[in-house]
């Protein structure tokens, strides 16, 4: 079988793979938050069921827009994923984290296009907050990033989480304990929990972009999320906490940095969007400029 | 015979333009086409034909003999390339954009213009040059204001700031002239890398008067002003051009002149900031903030093409801070950008013309749902954006991600961050655009609007064809950088048909979009196998149960598309973005009133003798004074 | 009365009031339809700066509307309730939208419900009632369990389900009013 | 009348169809709601869905819009005016969807059988999968209900759906019967206003009555 054959079977399973584990850390995130306002809560595979049945449903759509938007969206998330390095190996051989910041986005405008071709205008409003959101976090999110760039003078998130690979003392989190602390606020923001999440607020713009979702666009939506998911901690994984060395260590860190999200999300409520946004400059963006003037000078 | 086709290409069109002048305008428009088309086939023959050019000497009174010369550079051949090729493009689209009803009388002058243009990129003197930026200028203003009162002021504007450049720059050629001797831009270039650690003074002094002249010509900060409103007020056929290929002067201005003399001075020479000469620093910081300016005016814009115009000022902030960073690196990412916003840039507005030539609206927030009638369009706007904002697989990511290298190269973070900040920005406005304009509910005064003519979407399909190609095969475009890098003194990048190389790491763009391609295969599989789907009117929406027609609320209420990013507007209160603007206006009273001044002096028979008297002070104190 | 209002009233409206105190803080004024309007101008002027509500009341039995208005201040912490009545076959009152601009929705829900008219109101389209043809339903001669009963039963939509696998509940006009 | 038992054939086609029970399991662990608050019955739902009851862990939840949900829960009575609202909300759900009626007054109008804005059988206008007796049913019948509305769909019995689908037209003229009527139920009412006469134009009828 030649070798660029065997390539595509192992992204197709990687892409399959990360659905998979989104939609495992979305299950057990619901079983925590339900633990934490001390209820049973569902169980963990509720999140694969209810994918399942969405895809069983049928499904409305408004044009072929829509389609096209919807597919896109979930194509370039999981094509961002095949650049995550999943303890320490990286299934292209490249890993850059700009190629990761800017592919992340096809998902983004796929999915804005995906939903405001609907026409309602719930998701449009939606969107827009989402993407006035992205200005919020990705700045400062960015900035960490160089600082760790310029450092390393690679941008590659292999060569991160090989640097940290002798224990827990070697993690970018002692390195870059500012850069850190704005990242998780970005972090939080970037998947949208509370108290940033603004576009999906069910009582004010019926949920958002998912609006006029339906059936398979609908389980389409859920696995969007969970590979965001897969994607998201992954970075944070590979970026601070040292990558892993296997793939249950991996899991179990991508786990812990969601864990801390839900459990911030679980007692917050939300900001309004302006205030969100300028929660977003004021803390994050600080911090990460601090860390990035910190490493620009001394480091 | 092959030397003598340099004047041809120059003066054919200018003259031809003026003869056109008398002619009816269909036939103008099928001249100006065929005659691109010729230009297009002699400038692509050019190159192979090697090294050329053509001389021609006349003598000056006072200051001896003028040899005027054309020539081939590197440089200027790839700019002269890829103008005449999107100038045919554009020409077809034209063709069809001026039927009847929308017919305007541009054809001779864009002639002309294009003459122009060829001069500049073809001149290798002063003189020549000089000429030609001028004829240009002249054209241009004609253009933009094609006979409407409005047009005509955006004209105006355009045309004090660009008067100012090229003040500016004449008094530049000036004094390189009395310090070398000669006309030759060649020379100018050695010897004002020599004055920068001899006679730094008078070196700086001749680069920021021409760096002057460059920015005001590619609207780079304090001169971004002018493209929202030429851009906007010009004929939407017009406006690729200028959008495309006008802005770029600048850029060649910047690459002809200013980038060589810094690449030729040794390092050490002046003092550097981050490992860059602090005058290219600031030419960096300054290109930033103009991307961050344009960036944000573009978010809350309503027009249209005001909004792509304020894009336009971004991108070309993208591409300054690409000179700016002085790596061979940074320029190839700047001519890169420059081609690349070429095509998505041409796309646009190409596409936003077949919108305003089938809709005849430029308010955003009236249009909506276009993509459901015009989908070439539509694909070519939503290809156009997503280049613009920088995203893979299509090429605007390839010299995005360049200039990014660049800038870590000499990690210049803070510049970098400034131009996040702008590419996240970007795709705010950018999908304001495409949702307002194509998304969303379809009026139903445009449910009958027709796809565009055939030859408007040919050309706006080859423009997708050429942004894809580049974005997956970048080395169609950066393998032609490296002469001109060499030419200019520079080291060679590292470049294939399907990678890059940049300082941190290397990318290779055909697998990006081969995986962002079996991705989507993967989802297209689910979606197939997913539940059957049935496709409902666009009205049928979510809205609490209510039907929105009882409400009186049609289509046309129903889009979400005025005053967009209306929750975040207080964010960006704090920014003074409208001092400029304030100084320009109060300078342009002051113009006013001198000139009324002027006026009232000479124009009143009665104060002419106050007039006569005047001069004759004027006289004896300049004869006192010498 | 903290702010001596009843006897204000008296002497500033003389004949064309009757005045009540129904209990410590809330005062009844009755007057004539035409003179609402300066009385409640007056009150207005007196601090009594809230129309809290406004409704009507169907005396069928004397064939008269009867409108109040609740007018509170917020100093004196008094209400007072201004009562007229209106002919019922013909009921229509002048409307206090210049005085208190918000009055216009309950002057429409009285419309609708009522049937009272109010010229000058610009708005008196039906608000709560779905493509309503029939008596105001808020009149006493308006029998709403007929309206029911002629409506809603199975009986009445003239329909029996015409599928087997489920069994509606069934509630004729008979037996219906066997459990009354 | 034409007898056809939908459910028998329901489940014949079920049969023939290998995946029926496994699809039934993910439909029936997974049931989104959209609740529509109508009358006092909201009331009884956040109880149901917190820490007391916990519906999430029965794969239940609230969603924002039909589109996203299956089941739609009429809690309490139903006035004409809303009814238009359900049927509307029902249509833009997508299949398989079910309905549960809460308390009496969506099976025979409960207290408000008489009261003219209310209806008084849900069943008439969209088809019900469950009902719950009670005024207001508590938190543990709702659960049952739930619970054997699973049961239902796991049999393949809860084919609401697909007899509006198949009776639509006995469906459309009730709701049309209610909603769309063209002339009045009991006595037409002749407005004397109805030619929106001014101020002036009723004092001078007034004053003109009176000299008569």
């Amino acid at each position: 079988m030649n070798a660029y054959a065997l390539l595509g079977i192992k992204l197709i399973g990687v892409s399959f793979g990360s659905m998979a584990v989104g939609l495992l850390f979305m299950g057990l995130g619901r079983k925590v938050t339900a633990r934490i306002q001390r209820r049973m809560g569902p169980p963990f595979y509720q999140s694969f069921i209810d994918v399942i049945k969405c895809f069983t449903k049928t499904s409305i759509t408004h044009n072929f827009v829509m389609d096209l938007g919807i597919i896109m969206a979930l194509g370039g998330l999981i094509a961002t994923a095949f650049f995550i390095p999943f303890a320490n190996f990286s299934i292209l051989g490249s890993s850059s984290v700009v190629i990761v910041l800017y592919l992340m986005s096809i998902g983004y405008l796929g999915m804005a296009m995906g939903v405001s071709a609907s026409g309602n205008p719930n998701a449009t409003i939606g969107i827009s907050r989402a993407l006035a959101l992205m200005m919020g976090y990705e700045i400062p999110f960015v900035m960490v990033i160089m600082a760790m760039l310029i450092t390393y003078n690679s941008s590659d998130l292999l060569t991160y989480a090989v640097a940290q690979s002798n224990g827990i003392g070697s993690w970018h989190i002692w390195k870059y304990p500012l850069g850190f602390i704005a990242v998780e606020i970005a972090f939080q923001a970037m998947v949208g929990e509370a108290p940033y999440d603004h576009m999906i607020a069910p009582a004010e713009i019926a949920s958002g972009p998912m609006v006029e979702l339906s059936g398979k666009y609908l389980g389409i939506g859920f696995l969007l999320h969970a590979v965001q998911l897969y994607v998201e901690t992954g970075l944070i994984v590979n970026l601070f906490l040292g990558g892993a060395s296997s793939w249950y260590v991996m899991l179990v860190k991508m786990f812990a940095v969601y864990f801390t999200t839900l459990s911030i999300n679980a007692v917050m409520a939300r900001y309004r969007i302006e205030q969100g946004i300028r929660h977003l400059w004021i803390w994050a963006g600080s911090f990460g400029l601090l860390q990035l003037i910190y490493t620009r000078i001394w480091g | 015979m092959t030397s003598n086709m340099l004047p041809f290409i120059v003066i054919a069109p200018v003259l031809l333009g003026l003869l056109m002048l008398s002619m009816p305008k269909r036939l103008n428009w099928w001249i100006f086409f065929l005659l691109n088309i010729v230009l297009a086939g002699v400038i692509f023959t050019l190159k192979s034909k090697g090294a050329m050019s053509f001389t021609f000497q006349w003598t000056l009174f006072g200051t001896g003999k003028v040899v005027q010369k054309l020539g081939v550079t590197p440089l200027g051949w790839f700019f002269l390339a890829i103008s005449s090729a999107a100038t045919l493009l554009f020409s077809m689209f034209s063709l069809d954009f001026n039927d009847k009803k929308h017919s305007t009388a541009i054809a001779p002058l864009w002639l002309m213009l294009v003459g122009a243009t060829n001069g500049i990129f073809l001149s290798q003197d002063w003189i020549s040059f000089f000429i030609s930026w001028e004829l240009m200028s002249w054209t241009s203003l004609f253009i933009i204001g094609h006979g409407k009162t409005s047009s005509f002021k955006a004209g105006i504007y355009y045309y004090a700031l660009s008067f100012f450049g090229t003040m500016a720059m004449m008094a530049g050629i000036w004094l390189l002239f009395h310090r070398t001797g000669s006309w030759e831009i060649s020379s100018g270039v050695l010897k004002t890398a020599q004055d920068l650690s001899s006679h730094r003074g008078f070196a700086l002094t001749v680069l920021s008067l021409f760096t002057v002249a460059f920015l005001a010509k590619s609207a780079l900060f304090p001169f971004h002003m002018w493209p929202q409103m030429a851009h906007a007020e010009a004929p939407d056929d017009f406006s690729a051009y200028l959008s495309g290929i006008m802005i770029k002067y600048g850029v060649y201005g910047l690459l002809l002149f200013i980038v060589p003399v810094f690449a030729l001075t040794p390092r050490g020479t002046i003092k550097s900031i981050s490992g860059v000469p602090w005058p290219m620093y600031i030419l960096a910081v300054m290109s930033a903030l103009t991307s961050v300016i344009g960036t944000v005016m573009a978010i809350f814009t309503n027009d249209m093409k005001k909004l792509m115009a304020w894009s336009t000022v971004a991108n070309v902030g993208y591409i300054g801070v690409g000179l700016a960073t002085g790596t061979s690196l940074g320029y190839a990412a700047a001519m890169f950008h420059t081609v690349n916003h070429m095509m998505f840039k041409g796309g646009i507005f190409a596409s936003l013309a077949a919108v305003k030539y089938r809709t005849g609206e430029r308010e955003m927030h009236r249009l909506g749902g276009l993509a459901y009638v015009m989908p070439i369009t539509f694909f070519t706007f939503l290809l156009g954006i997503i280049a613009a904002a920088g995203i893979p697989p299509l090429s605007g990511f390839n010299s995005k991600w360049m200039i990014f290298q660049a800038l870590f190269e000499k990690k210049m973070v803070f510049v970098a961050t400034a131009l996040f900040f702008a590419s996240t920005g970007a795709f705010l406005y950018l999908f304001r655009g495409l949702h307002t304009i194509f998304l969303g509910q379809l009026s139903p005064r445009f449910r009958n609007v027709k796809e565009a003519p055939p030859l408007m979407s040919l050309s706006m399909i080859v423009l997708m064809i050429l942004m894809l190609a580049a974005g997956i095969f970048p080395g169609l475009v950066t393998g032609r950088f490296n002469d001109i890098l060499v030419a200019a003194g520079l080291n060679p990048i590292k470049t294939t048909l399907y990678s890059m190389t940049g300082s941190t790491t290397s990318i290779n763009s055909t697998l990006v979009a081969s995986v962002f391609a079996l991705a989507v295969g993967v989802v297209f599989f689910l979606f197939v196998i997913g539940g059957r789907k049935r496709r409902v009117k666009m009205m049928d929406n979510y809205t609490c149960g209510e039907d929105p027609l009882d409400w009186n609320v049609g289509p046309d209420r129903y889009h979400y598309g005025y005053d967009f990013y209306q929750p975040i507007k207080g964010l960006f209160s704090w920014m003074p973005l409208g001092v400029v603007e304030k100084g320009y206006n109060a300078l342009g009273r002051f113009m006013e009133r001198l000139g009324n001044l002027v006026t009232s002096i000479s124009a009143d028979g009665t104060r002419l003798g106050w007039s006569f008297v005047l001069g004759v002070i004027l006289i004896i104190v300049i004869g006192v004074v010498k | 009365m903290s702010d001596n209002i009843l006897a204000r009233a008296g002497k500033m409206h003389g004949d064309k009031i009757e005045c009540r105190e129904k209990y410590k803080a809330q005062l009844e004024i009755k007057t004539h339809r035409d003179y609402v309007l300066n009385l409640l101008t007056w009150l207005k002027s007196e601090r009594y700066v809230h129309l809290s509500f406004m409704s009507c009341i169907d005396w069928i039995e004397e064939n008269e509307f009867e409108l109040v208005w609740h007018v509170f201040s917020y100093e004196s912490k008094n209400h007072i309730l201004v009562k007229t009545r209106l002919n019922r076959e013909k009921p229509w009152m002048h409307t206090a939208i210049n005085i208190w601009p918000h009055v216009q929705p309950y002057e429409q829900e009285i419309h609708e419900m009522f049937g009272v008219y109010f010229p000058g109101n610009p708005d008196l389209s039906g608000l709560f009632l779905h493509n309503w043809l029939d008596l105001p339903p808020l009149r006493k001669d308006f029998i709403a369990k007929d309206y029911s009963l002629a409506l809603y039963t199975t009986d009445a939509l003239g329909l029996t389900p015409p599928f087997d696998d489920i069994d509606i509940v069934e509630i004729t006009a008979e037996e219906s009013r066997d459990g009354e | 009348m034409e007898m056809d038992n939908l459910y028998l054939a329901n489940l014949r086609e079920e049969k023939q169809n290998m995946w029926g029970g496994l699809v039934n399991y993910f439909r029936k662990r997974s049931m989104w709601m959209l609740y529509y608050c109508t009358g006092c019955g909201a009331i009884e739902l956040p109880p149901t869905m917190t820490s007391r009851y916990d519906m999430e862990r029965l794969g239940m939840g609230p969603m924002a819009t039909p589109r996203q949900a299956d089941l739609l829960l009429i809690t309490g009575y139903l006035s004409v005016k809303t009814l238009k609202r359900v049927i509307w909300s029902y249509e833009q759900m997508q299949e398989p969807k079910y309905v549960v009626g809460f308390g009496s007054c969506p099976i025979n109008g409960g207290i408000y059988w008489d009261a003219y804005p209310v209806i008084n059988h849900l069943e008439a206008f969209i088809p019900v999968d469950m009902s719950i007796a009670g005024c207001m049913p508590r938190p543990q019948a709702i659960i049952d209900a739930f619970e054997k509305l699973m049961g239902e769909i796991q049999e393949g019995k809860a084919i609401g759906y697909k007899r509006y689908e198949k009776h639509y037209d006995w469906y459309k003229k009730n709701q049309d019967a209610v909603l769309g009527r063209t002339e009045a139920v009991l006595k037409p009412w002749n407005d004397p206003f109805a030619s929106n006469p001014s101020v002036d134009e009723l004092m001078a009828l007034e004053k003109g009555e009176s000299n008569v």
